[in-house]
C-alpha cells in the first residue's frame, strides 16, 4: 500500500501532464486554452497552499503577497520591454521629468527578472516565516496576520500610482521575453510553460510528500510540541514548507501576467487570497492532486457558471465553503478512497477529518 | 555520582506569582528507575517541564555537567533528554514505522530528509522488538490501543537515543498486565539510560522503583528507597491525613491534563 | 536504487514532453519580426447572415462595483429593447449576451475574449472602472473587436477599438474649473479616492488652477474601500478652502459627506463640487446635500427635446432605479451610437465601422442634446453643465458651457498642459 | 490649535468604532475560539436594520436610539442561527470556522446586494448629533463623541454582565474549562448559543454606529473585519481591557498617520504596526499564563 500509492500518484501526474501538455492544446480553442493557462497559474499557487496548509497546518490566507511578488516582477519586466528605452506611459503624467523609479531599473534585465521571481518570495517568506514561526505564531493568528499583510500590500500598491500603476495595475504587454504576445503560437507557448511548471510543482510536492520531510511536516502539523521533543525545530520544518509555498505562488503570479495580460492589486488582496484557499479546500487540502484540481475547478466554475448565472455563482462559492468544510473537511479528494474503501470492506469507515491541532493555536 | 547523571539543584518555577516548584533538588543515575511522586499539584510535571525547557525556571538542571536550563526545547533534546506526556502524544496520522523514523531522524543529515525512507533502521527494529510493537509496523498510530501508544512513545525515545527518559505517568490507563510489561521494559531500559518516572500509581511505584522522591506543594518532602519513603511520617501524613483536602485544592489551581491546554487565572 | 532511476526516467520523460511541446509552439513571432497587430488577429467570426446580431454587455453584476454597474447593465437592456422595437440595426434584431465582470479585472479580460471569440459578438458595451477598461483594451485590440465604454474617465487614452461615450477630462473637469473661476474661487481643496481617475484629474486640475490663479490649499486621498473621512475633513477645515473639488467615488462619498457636515462645513461656507455624485447617489448620502454642486454632461433635469422620452422609458422600465443619471445616459448613447455607426458603414465589420466613423459625421440626438462623434479619437462632443442639488435630490442647472465641447482626451487644445508630457503620453498610448 | 488635538480626538472616535466592531469578536473569538469572518456582515445587517427602523420611525432623533437594541437583537438572532446551524459542529476545528464563515459572509453580501438598492441606503443622523464641541480650539464633531459614549457603554455593560450575572460567570467557567463546567452542571450548549447571540448582537450595534459614519451597503462589512481581528489579537485573547486599549491605539495610530501622511499610507502603516507588534508579542497586550503544551 505505502509503496503502491506513490507510484500510482506518479502515473497520475504523468496522465495529468499528457492531458495538459498534449491533449489540451490540440482540443481546446485559443480562448479556453488561455483560460486553462490562467487556472494553471492558480493551481500552481494552490499546490503550494496544499503543502503549507494541508500538510503543514499553516493556513496561508495571504498568498496574494507572494503571487504579487512574482506577478509584479514579471509585469514590470514586460512593461519595460513594451515601453522600450522610455519610461512607462502611466508614470509620465505625474512627473514627466522624473526618471524610472530605482527599483524598476533592474527589471529591464530578463535574467534579473527571472531571478527576482524565484528569490524575492524566498527572501520575503524566509524572513517573515522565520520571525513568525520562531515566535510560535500559528493557527488563526497566522491566518489573520497573513491576510492582513495581503491587504496592506494591496493598499500600498493601490496608493502608489506612479511607482506601481496603482489600482489600475499594469497591463497592455506586447512582448514576452522577445516573443510577440499577440501571436497565437506564442500564446500556446506561454500556456505550455505555465502547464509545465504546474507539472513540475506537482512532481516536487509528490517527492516531498513521500520523503521523510513530508512525514515530518505532517508530524509538525499534528503535534508541533512533540516534534520539538524529538529534537527538531518545528520552526525550520514549517519555514521550508512556507517558503516553498511562497515560491510556487510567485511562479503562479509570474505566469499569470503574460497569460491574462493584466495584474492589479485586486488580484492579490483579501478576496483573491481567499478564493485561492477555496479551491484548495474544495479539492482536498492535504492530497496531492486536490489543491491543483480544486483551484482549476473553481477557476472553471467562475468562467462557465459565472457566465450562465452570475449571482448564483457567488452563492455557489459561499455554499462550497460551508458544505465542503462542514461535511468534507478533507475535500472532494477524500471521497475517492472513501468509495473504494466502502467497496472493499463495507462498514469500515476511514478516520474522520482531523483538524484538532489548530486548537492549541488559539491559546498560545 | 557519575558524569552521566541528571542533577537537579534548587529548581524553582513560578507562574505569575504562583510558586509551582519552590526549590527542588534531586538526581538520577544510570541503572536505576527513579520515581517522582506526590499528590496533584505537587509540581512533578512542572519539574519535567522545566528540565525539558517547556517552562522557564531558575536553579540548575545538569546532564553530565552540561546546564540544560535556559536553552530551547529542541537543543535540550539534542543533549539527549527525551520525554513523554501524560496523554500519549504520537502522530496519529502516521504509521508506527513513520513515527519511529521521525524520532530516529535527528541523527541523519538534513539532506536525507528529502529522500524517501527505504528499509528499516536497525535501531528502530531493536526498539520495536523491545516494546513489542514489531507486529504493528504499518498501523496508523491513531488506532493503537492506549497502552501501545505509550510504548510507542517509549520506543520513540529509544530510537531517538535519549540518554535521559522523563516519563510522565506512563502507565496511566493501562491494564495490570500492561503495567507489568511496562515496568519490565523500564527496568531493562534503565541499564543503559537514566529513567525518571512521574507517577500516581503507588502499586506500580512499589514494584519497580529503585529510588523515590516525594514532592509536596512544590517542595521535596522525602527522598530515598521505596521502604524509606514509605516509612517517612511526613509522607504518611500527606497521603493519609490531609491528602484529600490537598488534592482537591491543588486540582483547582493547576489543571493536570497536559495534553489538553487549559487556562489558569492570574 | 530502482526507484531512483525510475524517478529519473520520469523526469527525463516529462522534460522531453515539455521541450518538444515548447519547440513546437516556439515558432511564433519574435519582437522585430514585423508589426504585430490586427493582421495577426484571426478573421472575425461574427455571423451577420441571420436576422439577428449578437452584442455583448459586460458589467459587474457581483462584487463591489455591482453597486454602480448594475444600472448601466439595465439601461443597456432597455436601449436594446428600444432599438429592437424600432426594427433593430440594419434590420437585424439585437440579441445581447450579458456577462458578469464580477468586479475582477482579469475576469473582464476573459469575458471580453469569450464574447469576441466564443459568442462572436459584433461589439461589447460596458465597463466602469478604468481598470476594467484597461483589462479589456488589449483583448479588443488583439481580436480587432469593438468596445463601447460609457463612463467619464481620466482621458489620455485612445484606441482604434474603443469608443468612449462618457466625458473625458476636458468635458467634465475643465468645465468645473471654469465654473469655479467664474465664482471667484481662490482657495481650492482636492479630495479624492486613491485611484487613477482622481489622481489624474487632480494632476490636471493643479495645472489648470495655476493658470486660473486658484490656489490649491490641500489634497487628500482615501482608499476606495474606506469610508471614514473624519481625519481628512479635519485637515480640510484647517486649510480653510473656499470650495472643495470632490473626486471621491462610491460609498466613500457617503463617509466624506457625513464627516463634512459633522465638522460644521456647509454649502453656504465651503461648497463641494463633485464629479461622481449624480441623481442616483445623492439620496444615498444620508444627509441633505442641498446646495452642493456637480459637474456632468447630463442631468435628469436637463431640458432637451429627447430627455423626456428617455426619462419616461427608464421610469417605466422593469428594473428601473427611478432616476436617470449621466453614466446611464452615456451607456444609452453607446448603443445608439453603435447603431448609427453601423448604419453609416452599412456593415457590422469593425474596419468598416471605423472607416465610417472617420468619413462621416456621426451624430445622435441624445438626451443630453445632439452629440457628434470624433472619428479620430473615438470620443463624442458633450455639453458641460454644472448642477446644484435641490431638496428633491435633483440638480438645478446653474452653469453651462457655451457650446458642445469637442472631446480632447490628450488636452491638445490647452496650452497650460505641458507639451512634453503630452508627447510622451501620446507615444506611450501608441 | 494644537496639531495633536484633531488626530487624537478623531483617532479616539475611530478607535471606538473599531472597538465596537471588535467587541463581539473578542467574545466569539476570544472566549469561544470561533473565528467568525461573517462578523463584518453582521455589522452590515445592523446598519441595514438602522435604515429599516428609519423607514418605520420617521424621526431620526428617535429612530437611532430605537435602532440600537433592534439591531442588537436582529444581528444576535442571525448569529444564533449561524451557531445553531453550522458553528456548533465545529468547536474543535477553529480554523475551519474561519473558512465556513467566509462562505457565510459571501452569501450575506450577495443577498444584501440583491435585497437593497445596489447604491446603498441612506441612514439619517439624529438632529441631536449635529454640531461640534470645541476642545482646545478644535471644533470636534459631536457625532464622534457619540461613538465613544456608545462604545464605552457597551464595554461597561458587557464587562458587568460577564462579571456579575450568573450567565456571565457560566461563560467564563466554560471558557476556562469546558469539560469541568459541564460536569459542574453548566449547559455549555446554552452558554455557547448565548455567547454567540451577544457577540453577534454587538456587531449589530456597531453597524448602527457605522451607518452614521459611512455608507450603508453590501460591501461595508468587509472594511472592518481584518482590523477588528487584529485588534482582538493585539489586545490578547479573551482580554476585554486589552481589546479596549488595542482598539484605541490602532484608532489613534490610524488617525495620526492619516493626519501626517496620506489616507492610504495610514492604512498600510497601521496594519504593519499591528503585525510587527504581534510578531514581538504574539500573545497580545495582556495574557493569561497557562501551563499547557501549546
Amino acid at each position: 500500500m505505502t509503496k503502491l500509492k506513490p507510484r500510482l500518484s506518479l502515473i497520475g501526474i504523468g496522465v495529468f501532464a499528457v492531458l495538459l501538455l498534449v491533449v489540451a492544446p490540440l482540443v481546446l480553442t485559443d480562448h479556453w486554452l488561455s483560460n486553462l493557462g490562467k487556472y494553471c497559474c492558480w493551481a500552481i499557487a494552490a499546490v503550494g497552499i496544499g503543502l503549507a496548509w494541508g500538510r503543514g497546518g499553516m493556513l496561508v490566507m495571504g498568498q496574494g503577497v507572494f503571487f504579487a511578488l512574482g506577478a509584479y516582477s514579471m509585469a514590470m519586466h514586460l512593461t519595460l520591454e513594451t515601453a522600450g528605452a522610455g519610461v512607462p506611459g502611466f508614470m509620465v503624467l505625474y512627473d514627466p521629468l522624473a526618471p524610472l523609479p530605482a527599483f524598476w531599473e533592474p527589471f529591464r534585465s530578463a535574467a534579473f527578472t527571472l531571478l527576482a521571481i524565484v528569490l524575492l518570495p524566498v527572501i520575503v517568506a524566509g524572513l517573515l516565516g522565520y520571525a513568525l514561526f520562531k515566535r510560535r505564531v500559528k493557527g488563526a493568528y497566522f491566518a489573520i496576520l497573513s491576510q492582513a499583510l495581503a491587504v496592506a500590500l494591496a493598499t500600498l500598491i493601490s496608493s502608489t500610482i506612479r511607482e506601481t500603476g496603482g489600482d489600475t495595475g499594469l497591463s497592455d504587454f506586447k512582448y514576452f521575453f522577445g516573443f510577440v504576445l499577440e501571436d497565437p503560437a506564442n500564446r500556446v507557448m506561454v500556456y505550455l510553460i505555465a502547464a509545465a511548471l504546474l507539472v513540475v510543482c506537482l512532481l516536487v510536492v509528490w517527492q516531498l510528500y513521500r520523503s521523510r520531510f513530508g512525514e515530518l511536516l505532517v508530524a509538525t502539523r499534528d503535534a508541533e510540541e512533540r516534534v520539538r521533543f524529538l529534537g527538531y525545530d518545528p520552526a525550520t520544518v514549517k519555514l521550508v514548507a512556507f517558503v516553498l509555498a511562497a515560491l510556487m505562488a510567485s511562479i503562479g503570479g509570474a505566469m499569470f501576467v503574460p497569460i491574462v495580460g493584466i495584474i492589479t492589486p485586486a488580484e492579490i488582496g483579501a478576496a483573491a487570497s481567499i478564493l485561492m484557499i477555496a479551491g484548495v479546500a474544495f479539492g482536498g487540502r492535504a492530497s496531492l492532486f486536490g489543491p491543483a484540481l480544486g483551484a482549476m475547478a473553481v477557476g472553471w466554475g467562475q468562467s462557465s457558471l459565472g457566465s450562465a448565472w452570475p449571482e448564483g455563482w457567488t452563492y455557489i462559492v459561499g455554499l462550497l465553503f460551508i458544505v465542503v468544510i462542514l461535511f468534507l473537511p478533507k475535500g472532494l479528494s477524500s471521497l475517492l478512497p472513501r468509495f473504494t474503501a466502502a467497496r472493499r470492506s463495507p462498514g469500515e469507515q476511514p478516520a474522520a477529518g482531523t483538524a484538532a491541532p489548530e486548537l492549541e493555536a488559539v491559546q498560545s | 555520582m557519575t558524569d552521566a547523571s541528571l542533577v537537579v539543584t534548587d529548581l524553582r518555577v513560578e507562574f505569575s506569582g504562583f510558586v509551582a516548584v519552590g526549590g527542588v533538588s534531586f538526581d538520577a543515575h544510570l541503572g536505576e528507575v527513579r520515581f517522582l511522586i506526590g499528590p496533584n499539584g505537587a509540581g512533578k510535571t512542572t519539574c519535567i517541564d522545566a528540565i525539558t525547557g517547556l517552562s522557564r525556571a531558575t536553579g540548575s538542571a545538569r546532564l553530565g555537567g552540561r546546564e540544560l536550563l535556559g536553552r530551547p526545547v529542541h537543543k535540550i533534546v539534542r543533549f539527549g533528554v527525551g520525554r513523554t506526556f501524560q496523554t500519549a502524544s504520537v502522530f496519529d496520522e502516521l504509521s508506527v514505522l513513520q513515527n519511529l523514523d521521525i524520532a530516529a531522524g535527528r541523527h541523519r543529515p538534513a539532506a536525507s530528509l528529502l529522500r524517501t525512507r527505504r528499509g528499516v533502521d536497525a535501531s528502530i527494529e531493536q526498539a520495536l522488538e523491545e516494546t513489542g510493537l514489531a507486529g504493528e509496523l504499518a498501523t496508523p498510530a491513531g488506532i493503537l490501543s492506549h497502552g501501545q501508544k505509550q510504548w510507542l512513545e517509549i520506543a520513540m525515545l529509544l530510537v531517538q537515543d535519549a540518554r535521559v527518559l522523563l516519563l510522565d505517568e506512563p502507565v496511566a490507563g493501562m491494564s495490570q498486565d500492561e503495567r507489568t510489561a511496562t515496568g519490565g521494559l523500564l527496568q531493562r531500559v534503565a541499564a543503559k539510560r537514566i529513567v525518571l518516572v512521574v507517577e500516581h500509581d503507588m502499586d506500580f511505584m512499589r514494584r519497580f522503583a529503585t529510588r523515590v522522591t516525594v514532592l509536596h506543594q512544590g517542595k521535596v518532602l522525602s527522598d530515598g528507597t521505596v521502604a524509606e519513603v514509605q516509612a517517612d511520617p511526613k509522607v504518611q501524613e500527606v497521603y493519609l491525613g490531609t491528602a484529600g483536602a490537598a488534592t482537591t485544592a491543588a486540582m483547582s489551581v493547576v489543571p493536570e491534563a497536559a495534553g489538553t491546554p487549559q487556562r489558569k487565572e492570574d | 536504487m530502482s526507484t531512483f532511476s525510475r524517478r529519473l526516467r520520469t523526469l527525463v520523460a516529462t522534460g522531453t514532453i515539455v521541450t518538444v511541446a515548447l519547440a513546437l509552439a516556439g515558432c511564433g513571432a519574435r519582437a522585430g519580426d514585423g508589426t504585430p497587430g490586427a493582421e495577426s488577429a484571426a478573421p472575425s467570426c461574427v455571423d451577420t447572415s441571420g436576422d439577428t446580431i449578437k452584442l455583448g454587455f459586460l458589467n459587474s453584476l457581483t462584487g463591489g462595483m455591482a453597486i454602480s454597474e448594475k444600472t448601466v447593465s439595465n439601461v443597456l437592456h432597455m436601449a436594446a429593447d428600444e432599438i429592437n422595437a424600432g426594427g433593430g440595426i440594419l434590420g437585424k434584431k439585437i440579441k445581447y449576451i450579458q456577462e458578469d465582470g464580477a468586479t475582477d479585472w482579469p475576469t473582464f479580460a476573459e469575458k471580453a475574449e469569450k464574447l469576441l471569440t466564443q459568442d462572436c459578438v459584433a461589439a461589447i458595451f460596458g465597463g466602469w472602472t478604468s481598470s476594467s477598461r484597461k483589462a479589456v483594451k488589449p483583448v479588443v485590440e488583439k481580436h480587432n473587436g469593438l468596445f463601447f465604454y460609457p463612463v467619464q474617465y481620466e482621458g489620455l487614452e485612445s484606441s482604434p477599438n474603443i469608443y468612449y461615450t462618457g466625458a473625458t477630462t476636458n468635458q467634465q473637469i475643465i468645465p468645473a474649473m471654469d465654473f469655479l473661476a467664474s465664482k471667484g474661487v481662490k482657495r481650492l481643496f482636492l479630495a479624492g479616492s486613491d485611484y487613477v481617475f482622481p489622481r489624474t484629474a487632480n494632476a490636471i486640475i493643479k495645472l489648470y488652477a495655476a493658470k486660473l490663479g486658484i490656489q490649491i490649499v490641500g489634497e487628500e486621498y482615501v482608499p476606495l474601500d474606506k469610508d471614514d473621512w473624519t481625519t481628512q475633513v479635519a485637515k480640510i477645515v484647517a486649510a480653510k478652502p473656499d470650495f472643495i473639488f470632490n473626486t471621491i467615488n462610491g460609498s466613500s462619498n457617503v463617509g466624506f459627506i457625513k464627516a463634512y457636515y459633522d465638522a460644521g462645513l456647509t454649502a453656504a461656507t465651503t461648497p463641494i463640487i463633485s464629479v461622481s455624485i449624480a441623481e442616483e447617489e445623492a439620496p444615498a448620502m444620508g444627509h441633505e446635500i442641498t446646495g452642493q454642486y456637480a459637474s456632468w454632461n447630463y442631468f435628469e433635469s436637463l431640458k432637451t427635446d429627447t430627455n423626456p422620452k428617455f426619462i419616461k422609458s427608464w421610469k417605466a422600465y422593469p428594473n428601473s432605479s427611478g432616476v436617470t443619471s449621466d453614466p446611464m445616459e452615456a451607456a444609452y448613447i453607446s448603443l445608439y451610437l453603435y447603431k448609427a455607426l453601423v448604419e453609416a458603414a452599412g456593415s457590422f465589420d469593425v474596419d468598416a465601422v471605423n472607416a465610417a466613423a472617420k468619413k462621416n459625421t456621426i451624430t445622435f440626438a441624445a438626451p443630453e442634446g445632439t452629440v457628434t462623434l470624433d472619428g479620430e479619437n473615438h470620443h463624442i462632443s458633450k455639453p458641460g453643465h454644472i448642477g446644484r442639488i435641490n431638496a428633491n435630490n435633483q440638480f438645478d442647472i446653474v452653469w453651462s458651457s457655451d457650446k458642445f465641447i469637442a472631446p480632447d482626451p490628450f488636452l491638445k487644445g490647452y496650452d497650460w498642459f505641458p507639451a512634453n508630457v503630452r508627447d510622451q503620453l501620446v507615444k506611450a498610448a501608441g | 490649535m494644537n496639531a495633536l488635538v484633531p488626530p487624537l480626538l478623531n483617532g479616539t472616535a475611530q478607535g471606538a468604532l473599531l472597538l465596537l466592531a471588535a467587541l463581539g469578536l473578542s467574545l466569539t473569538f476570544g472566549q469561544m475560539g470561533v473565528i467568525n469572518m461573517a462578523h463584518g456582515e453582521f455589522l452590515m445587517i445592523g446598519a441595514f436594520t438602522a435604515y429599516l427602523v428609519q423607514q418605520v420611525i420617521d424621526s431620526s432623533d428617535l429612530s437611532i436610539p430605537v435602532a440600537l437594541p433592534v439591531a442588537f437583537v436582529v444581528a444576535g438572532l442571525l448569529g444564533l442561527l449561524l451557531e445553531v446551524s453550522i458553528i456548533r459542529w465545529m468547536y474543535r476545528r477553529p480554523l475551519d470556522t474561519l473558512l465556513v464563515t467566509i462562505g457565510v459572509s459571501l452569501i450575506l453580501q450577495q443577498a444584501a446586494l440583491q435585497t437593497f438598492p445596489a447604491q446603498g441606503v441612506p441612514v439619517k443622523q439624529p438632529g441631536w448629533l449635529d454640531g461640534q464641541l470645541t476642545i482646545l480650539g478644535y471644533s470636534w464633531p459631536l457625532r464622534q463623541s457619540f461613538t465613544i459614549v456608545l462604545a464605552a457603554a457597551c464595554v461597561a455593560i458587557l464587562s458587568a454582565w460577564l462579571k456579575y450575572t450568573s450567565f456571565g460567570r457560566r461563560i467564563r467557567a466554560t471558557v476556562q474549562n469546558r469539560d469541568l463546567a459541564e460536569t459542574a452542571g453548566i449547559s455549555t450548549r446554552t452558554v455557547d448559543r448565548l455567547t454567540f447571540f451577544v457577540g453577534s448582537g454587538l456587531a449589530g450595534v456597531a453597524g448602527v454606529a457605522a451607518s452614521l459614519i459611512g455608507g450603508t451597503n453590501s460591501q461595508m462589512g468587509a472594511q472592518y473585519i481584518i482590523p477588528a481581528f487584529l485588534v482582538v489579537a493585539a489586545g490578547g485573547i479573551g482580554q476585554l481591557k486589552g481589546t479596549v486599549i488595542a482598539a484605541w491605539a490602532v484608532g489613534v495610530a490610524l488617525s495620526c498617520f492619516a493626519y501626517w501622511t496620506t489616507g492610504s499610507l495610514a492604512q498600510v502603516l497601521a496594519l504593519i504596526l499591528v503585525i510587527v507588534f504581534l510578531q514581538v508579542r504574539p500573545q497580545g497586550l495582556f495574557t493569561v499564563r497557562t501551563r499547557s503544551l501549546a
